[in-house]
């Protein structure tokens, strides 16, 4: 297996805070690998880290597909193949369900599968109730269906998921893990941001613990959990 | 976790934490320059001089509302006209002596704030801005037209001596006093509760409203202000020419304080100071050097907000050297 | 006479919808305020008389052409100016946005006034043009008539590409959250780069389209943006429809004000636009609420 | 040497009289140079210090006072705008230096604006409406006259005059309410069409620039100089940017000094050539004032052998100038009105030109325009109330 | 037992569209009440009317025996309810600090005031505030600045700021971990015990739920489809089927 992503001592800053100082992350291909950690350590500057989304890399190395993704454009970094849904969702307010779907580059997805606005529907039923429906005015929950259903139609090699469970009722958080596994078993690979990392328990390979800017620690999910050590020193509120 | 720290304790973290301090050391040695200025040039650096103190003022009263505020308004120069023709009206009008016309000038201002305000603070952003521009607009108008009772477009004139026929440089002390007193007293309505709800209405309307703020009123609050000190600019301005003319309540003096504001600083008190500066400064030697002074004034323009995208504030505060440029 | 007036007032209201058109679609898609819209108006005129005296003054296809190729012209200074000056402050408040804006005004005019001086210059009507159709005893003047053919379609034009095209999708995308759109692969400075593009092109047929049949001189500017302003207010700014709406309702009420109001002719469409905005309550949206 | 006799110019260089003042700051730069050619002023250099009031009148107020008090400026001039010129009059008032306006012409400067220092060496915008009313009353089959003036001080004057005198001259006159579009309105349509609505066999248009011609351009499609004629400020810089759009017929212009029309002496000719040499044009009315009225100053100061502001201003209404404007123009003490000629005529392509003159001229001195002393005096009287 | 608020027949247009369909609800005083549903449910909508913050409202909302159907969100923030938001919302370009004293300093009304003795009256309390939400090491950053989580915790520390008598929570815990949400829902739990304050959330965190909330209603569609304790909620096989899915 050769790694989809493979990040090393990586710093990045919003403007001259620094924000990220050692991040080192390998993710193989089809592997999903979960970060976890309390508020404000860096999970979701990570991901931003990957596709230059308001945060300036300053040091380290992101290697994407056998290529440096230095000096790249947020869009180029995308075309390459990486999804991404952001923690704060930002669907397109004014346009609707449909048009928010409409956005992404539609991409040749090679031997993956080919998302398109029909699967995803298929994936989110309420979404399509709500295709004519604004997206601003859509709750919270339907927010985060769109921006995860959004994120697919770009046909990523890897995604990146901003704690892609947040305001989803159980059931749908239920679903969306469902199909974290489905496309798993297609060959994405992917990185998911979570809090409750029971819920994605099941289909996380491998979870990497971040603590202030930096991976602090790495394993398997069986690993994790045998070592409560690692949950208490770094997951605690201090 | 902590220990409940001692009073003196939380109030010394406290002001750390909230400052937007004056820098004695920046502010007593410009003060003093100024005046040194003054005393020490001729007649049209003295005026100049004056210009700027007065444009501070004005600019300043602006930056209260877009920087604090969150307000952008398209027409401040209503009040700094009103306040202009609030006084020179009450001088050939209504006849009163100087010392009561120069206090109406800023009220009829701060009225004229209170009237439009109120219109105004019913919208946001940029419909805010526009209905600002249309009131400012109306407000010139009746100033051009209404010729039994403005003069209409070619102003009041010659009613009395310019400067309340002080010298120049004495002319020139005074305002820099008052404006420096006006200056302290935006500075101490930004820092008290106040201006911290005021502020907190521009951030988030929403959020304000569900803590318990009337958002409008206090941004009605902020409006009048603003156009109080607007209007005491207007009337320094028409007391040094003596004069009074539609054009100060245009759309022109509206640009040039929304540059000044801009180019000084957003989020800065010393924006509007600093804007000020530079570009009256700028407005009063481009021209006198070069004939197409408009190109060259745009290029230099258009230099400083490449260079200096959050302002010369920003700028200053990026090099270190102003505690006042902070945030 | 009220029939004449009113029609006065639609032609008016065409032009006023050309100027405003990219302006509205500039600030609806970058949230720029763009004063320099008028200027590249006045550009469009300028660059449409010299083109008008190389072409063939007089017809009605070099009038057009010319009009079109100047068109062209302001489009790539616009391109020019997003390129060099506003791209570099995205980032930055959008005030600044507006005064990079403003200090292109200023080199506008200067540089118009050095080439073409301060006087006002004439661009012949071609001669097709210059007539009337003459019911009874009204005349309705030919020009604006085929100005407002021209709006139409323009209108119609833009409302297709923006509300039913893919482009129009993106460009909306762009202006809800830019750097959202580019993570989804977009090549978002593409867009803006062609929006401003599209929106000096606009700018400029209507300064084209409109010389024969006022003023030229480099004053045009100001005048300009501050009616154009006015419609997309009116309107709400970024809202296509609203902008023709805006602009007809400008033009007939303007109009319309001559015949009742007769001393009101400056303040008019001020308090028009301060009325609409009053009227319009501040929207408060379910979404913003939660 | 002697120091230099220095003219402070604080003229409208840019906004909205741009093309005017550059007219006047052109022919101005003609002049010195012939000064200076001659000798100068009292066999003093002249010197020209040049100063951008922008057409507002605090920015005009305050060059005003810079050339005066630093640049010790002789005399103040240049001024186009009417509120400028009154801004910049009470400075001179007020710091007693002379100063005198060739473009800028509200009366209001002669009456309760009036300060010792100043003159008007041109007509005044009332004396101009005067003139037109004048020639307006000669048309006998003229019996329905509409009017409409740009929305500000000019315009209003314009038509207040123009309308006064008319009625006195013409009492069978039928005048309609004058309409007012804003100032720079370029839409002129729906003042077109109620204008015509009222039949009229005239339109008298106190406007200028953008809106005048706009006028006569939109109006065409009315069929407006068919159905009936207009009379406006017809300039030489309005007729040139006019043109092949000027109508062939129908349209009476009021001029101050077109140089086709002015009585061709050697002086004359030779400042056309010398203009056209140096500019590549033909010199405007802005111009050929600007220039007179520096004249006029230079022939003052030689006559009270001075440039002391109190002996120039003595010795303005002492003296009897021959200028290209023709000879014995004079000002009058009382409230510093020069009585320079006015001229109407009607708009006509000549082969001569490339662009239309005016044809059918009629002079009016001065004299025969000016508001008596008393008059002026009774107006002041009232403005002080 | 009298309830502090009871909403009747309360009904929500969006356009054609009826996000509240008839929601009538009682809340007894000093209860800890959870409101859960389906995504789209109307549970931030129904919390909105509940705020004042949405216009059109029809039925008839009552808090402490006073009718407030049309009241505005800031005079129903003085008679004592205070909210979250569930993306969250807080004055970006202060500073946290900044954040709990404007909330502290709007809360006691006196926001008109120029004496900056306010601050120094109110310090104690805003401090603790901070301390609370665990936010004293941020005190001096942007808000801008912060991430997501500790936004979340911002916002606890502003609507407890007025001491409301009934406190709306739109999801306060999204983006926290486990544990966070645990200790900041039971800090609140204890808070309001304490001082006989009412406490209404939405919540998609059941384990939350079963642990604070002393009764639950579930909404669906609009409309309220059950009420009941934590207990009963989780064996309601509709709820089960609708809400909770299978892995429950
Ligand atoms: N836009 C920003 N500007 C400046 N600093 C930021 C910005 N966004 C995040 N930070 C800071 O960077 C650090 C890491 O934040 P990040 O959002 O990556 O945390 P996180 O691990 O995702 O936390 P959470 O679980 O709360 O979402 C935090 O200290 C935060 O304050
Ligand atoms: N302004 C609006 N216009 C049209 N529909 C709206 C509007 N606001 C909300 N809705 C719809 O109303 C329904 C209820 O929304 P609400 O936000 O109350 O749901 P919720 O129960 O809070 O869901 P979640 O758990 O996802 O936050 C949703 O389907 C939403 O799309
Ligand atoms: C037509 C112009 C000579 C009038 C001039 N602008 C004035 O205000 O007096
Ligand atoms: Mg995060
Ligand atoms: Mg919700």
């Amino acid at each position: 297996m050769t790694a989809m992503l493979s990040i090393s001592n990586l710093h990045a800053s919003y403007g001259k805070a620094e924000a990220l100082h050692g991040i080192d992350l390998t993710v193989e291909t089809g592997e999903v690998v979960c970060l976890i950690g309390r508020n404000g350590v860096g999970k979701s500057s990570t991901m931003k880290s990957i596709v230059r989304d308001q945060i300036t890399v300053t040091g380290g190395e992101v290697v994407f597909d056998g290529a440096s993704l230095a000096g790249l454009r947020p869009y180029e970094v995308v075309r390459r193949g990486v999804g991404y849904v952001p923690e704060d969702r930002r669907v397109f307010a004014s346009l609707s369900v449909l048009e928010n779907l409409r956005v992404p580059r539609p991409v040749s997805a090679g031997d993956r599968r080919n998302w398109n606005v029909e699967q995803v529907f298929e994936l989110f039923p309420q979404l399509y109730d709500y295709r004519h429906r604004k997206a601003g005015v859509m709750s919270g929950g339907e927010q985060q269906m769109l921006s995860i259903a959004r994120s697919l139609i770009t046909c990523p090699k890897l995604l990146l998921l901003d704690e892609p469970h947040e305001g989803l009722a159980p059931k749908i958080a239920e679903e969306v893990v469902t199909a974290i596994a489905a496309l798993k078993r297609e060959g994405v690979s992917m990185v998911i941001s979570e809090q409750a990392l029971n819920t994605i328990r099941r289909c996380a390979d491998r979870v990497y613990v971040v603590d202030r800017g930096m991976t602090v620690w790495n394993g398997t999910v069986d690993g994790f959990y045998a070592d409560p050590e690692i949950a208490r020193k770094y997951l605690m509120v201090s | 976790m902590n220990a409940p720290a001692h009073p003196t304790e939380l109030s010394r973290r406290w002001s750390s934490l909230s400052g937007i301090d004056i820098n004695w050391k920046l502010v007593i040695p410009a003060l003093i320059l100024a005046e040194v200025i003054n005393r020490t040039t001729g007649a049209s650096t003295t005026t100049l001089l004056t210009e700027i103190i007065i444009f501070a003022l004005f600019a300043s009263s602006l930056n209260l509302l877009m920087s604090f505020g969150h307000m952008v308004s398209f027409g401040h120069s209503a009040y700094f006209g009103l306040g202009a023709y609030g006084f020179t009206l009450a001088v050939t009008k209504a006849g009163l002596p100087l010392e009561a016309a120069v206090l109406l000038g800023p009220l009829v201002a701060a009225l004229g704030g209170l009237l439009f305000g109120a219109l105004c603070v019913r919208l946001t952003e940029i419909y805010f801005a526009m209905l600002t521009l249309a009131c400012a607009q109306i407000t010139y108008t009746v100033l051009f037209q209404w010729y039994d009772f403005t003069g209409g477009d070619t102003g009041i004139t010659g009613f009395m001596a310019p400067r309340f026929g002080l010298s120049g440089q004495n002319f020139a002390s005074l305002t820099l006093a008052v404006v420096t007193l006006s200056l302290f007293a935006l500075w101490w309505i930004v820092r008290s509760p106040l201006g911290l709800s005021i502020r907190a209405a521009g951030q988030d309307r929403f959020r304000a409203e569900a803590l318990g703020l009337t958002v409008r009123r206090v941004q009605l609050t902020a409006f009048v202000i603003a156009a109080f000190f607007a209007g005491i600019a207007g009337m320094l301005y028409a007391v040094l020419h003596g004069s009074a003319f539609p054009d100060y309540a245009g759309l022109g003096l509206t640009l040039d304080s929304l540059i000044m504001v801009v180019l000084g600083g957003l989020n800065s008190f010393a924006g509007g100071i600093w804007g000020a500066i530079i570009y009256k400064l700028l407005g009063a030697f481009v021209p006198s050097l070069v004939h197409e002074w408009e190109l060259v004034l745009g290029l230099i323009l258009l230099v400083i907000v490449l260079t200096a995208p959050k302002g010369f504030a920003g700028l200053i505060a990026r090099l270190g050297l102003d505690r006042k440029g902070g945030r | 006479m009220v029939l004449i007036q009113f029609v006065n007032g639609l032609m008016e209201g065409m032009t006023l919808f050309l100027i405003a058109s990219g302006l509205t679609l500039i600030f609806g898609v970058s949230r720029i305020i763009n004063f320099a819209h008028g200027s590249l108006y006045m550009l469009g005129a300028f660059l449409t008389y010299e083109l008008v005296q190389i072409l063939a003054p007089g017809t009605l296809w070099g009038f057009f052409a010319s009009v079109i190729v100047g068109a062209a012209i302001v489009s790539l200074i616009g391109v020019l100016f997003e390129v060099t000056a506003l791209r570099r402050i995205y980032g930055a408040d959008g005030l600044m946005q507006l005064i990079v804006t403003i200090a292109l005004v200023l080199i506008v005019r200067d540089v118009v006034r050095m080439i073409w001086g301060p006087n006002s210059i004439t661009v012949p009507m071609p001669d097709a043009l210059a007539g009337a159709i003459v019911i009874g005893e009204n005349y309705f003047p030919l020009f604006p008539i085929v100005v407002f053919a021209a709006g139409l379609v323009i209108v119609l034009a833009m409302i297709w590409v923006i509300y039913f095209t893919r482009a129009g999708i993106l460009l909306r995308a762009g202006t809800d959250d830019r750097g959202m759109a580019a993570l989804l692969g977009i090549n978002e400075r593409m867009i803006f780069t062609a929006v401003f593009a599209a929106g000096a092109f606009l700018a400029g047929l209507a300064g084209g389209l409109s010389a024969p049949y006022g003023e030229v001189n480099h004053l045009l500017d100001t005048t300009v943006i501050v009616s154009a302003f006015i419609v997309c207010v009116i309107g709400g700014l970024g809202n296509l429809y609203g902008a023709l709406a805006g602009a007809l309702v400008v033009g007939i009420t303007k109009a319309m004000g001559v015949m009742y109001f007769p001393r009101l002719s400056m303040v008019l469409i001020f308090l028009i636009m301060a009325a609409v905005l009053i009227g319009r309550s501040l929207g408060r949206q379910g979404g913003s609420a939660r | 040497a002697d120091a230099p006799v220095k003219i402070g110019f604080a003229g409208d260089l840019t906004g909205a009289c741009a093309a005017l003042t550059e007219d006047e700051l052109n022919a101005v730069k003609i002049g010195v140079d012939e000064l200076n050619a001659k000798g100068g002023i009292l066999g003093r250099k002249v010197e020209l210090v040049i100063r951008d009031s922008q057409t507002k009148p605090d920015e005009g107020a305050k060059v005003a006072r810079e050339l005066i008090v630093d640049e010790k400026i002789d005399v103040l001039t240049g001024v186009c705008s009417s509120a400028v010129m009154l801004a910049e009059s009470a400075v001179s008032g007020e710091l007693k230096v002379p100063f005198y306006a060739t473009i800028g012409s509200t009366q209001r400067a002669n009456i309760e604006l009036y300060q010792p220092y100043f003159w008007q060496a041109q007509a005044n915008a009332t004396m101009e409406a005067y003139a037109a009313a004048e020639y307006v009353a000669k048309k006998a089959e003229w019996k329905t006259i509409a009017t409409m003036g740009s929305d500000y001080e000019w315009g209003h004057t314009s038509v207040a005059a123009f309308s006064e005198r008319l009625k006195k001259l013409r009492p069978d006159v039928t005048i309609i309410d004058p309409i007012f579009p804003k100032v720079g309105e370029t839409a002129m349509a729906p003042y077109i069409t109620t204008a015509l609505n009222t039949k009229p066999d005239a339109v008298f248009a106190a406007l200028f620039g953008g809106s005048l011609g706009s006028l006569i351009k939109q109006g065409q499609g009315f069929g407006f100089f068919q159905r009936t004629n207009l009379v406006t400020l017809m300039t030489v810089d309005t007729l040139q940017s006019m043109g092949s759009a000027m109508p062939a017929s129908n349209v009476y212009g009021i001029a101050r000094a077109p140089f086709f029309a002015l009585e061709q002496t050697p002086e004359v000719k030779a400042f056309i050539e010398k203009y056209r040499a140096a500019y590549k044009e033909y010199p405007t009315d802005w111009s050929i004032n600007g220039y007179d009225g520096l004249m006029f100053y230079a022939a003052a100061a030689e006559h009270a052998k001075s440039v002391a502001p109190d002996a120039i201003i003595k010795a303005i209404s002492e003296i009897s100038y021959d200028g290209l404007r023709g000879k014995g123009l004079k000002v009058r003490a009382f409230d510093g009105q020069m009585n320079a000629p006015s001229y109407v005529g009607k708009a006509t392509k000549v082969p001569e030109y490339d662009f239309p003159i005016l044809t059918e001229i009629e002079k009016f001195p001065g004299e025969a325009l000016m508001v008596s002393e008393d008059a002026i005096a009774a107006a002041r009287k009232a403005a002080k109330k | 037992m009298d309830p502090i608020l009871s909403a009747r027949n309360i009904r929500k247009r969006y356009g054609a569209f009826l996000a509240l369909k008839d929601v009538t609800f009682d809340l007894p005083r000093g209860e800890r009440h959870a409101l859960i549903g389906p995504n789209g449910a109307g549970k931030s909508t129904f919390i909105a009317c509940v705020a004042g913050q949405l216009p059109g409202v029809e039925g008839k909302m009552i808090f402490r025996g006073e009718d407030i159907t049309a009241l505005t969100p800031a005079s129903l923030a003085k008679k004592g309810i205070g909210r979250t938001f569930q993306i969250s919302r807080a004055f970006l370009q202060m500073t946290v600090m900044e954040n709990i004293m404007a909330a502290v300093v709007i809360a006691s009304g006196r926001w008109t005031s120029l004496s900056r003795g306010l601050y120094r009256d109110n310090l104690e309390k805003a401090f603790g505030l901070l301390e609370t939400v665990k936010l004293d090491d941020r005190a001096a950053a942007r808000v801008a600045d912060l991430s997501l989580g500790d936004r979340k915790r911002l916002e606890f520390g502003m609507a407890l700021a007025g001491d409301p008598e009934l406190l709306l929570l739109d999801e306060p815990t999204a983006g926290m971990s486990i544990k966070e949400r645990h200790y900041l829902m039971e800090m609140v739990a204890t808070r309001m015990e304490e001082t006989g304050k009412t406490l209404l959330f939405v919540e998609h965190d059941i384990d939350v739920v079963m642990k604070i909330a002393q009764r639950v209603t579930v909404m669906a569609r609009g409309a309220v489809l059950v009420v009941g304790t934590p207990a009963e909620i989780a064996a309601n096989e509709e709820v089960q089927a609708i809400y909770l899915g299978g892995h429950h």
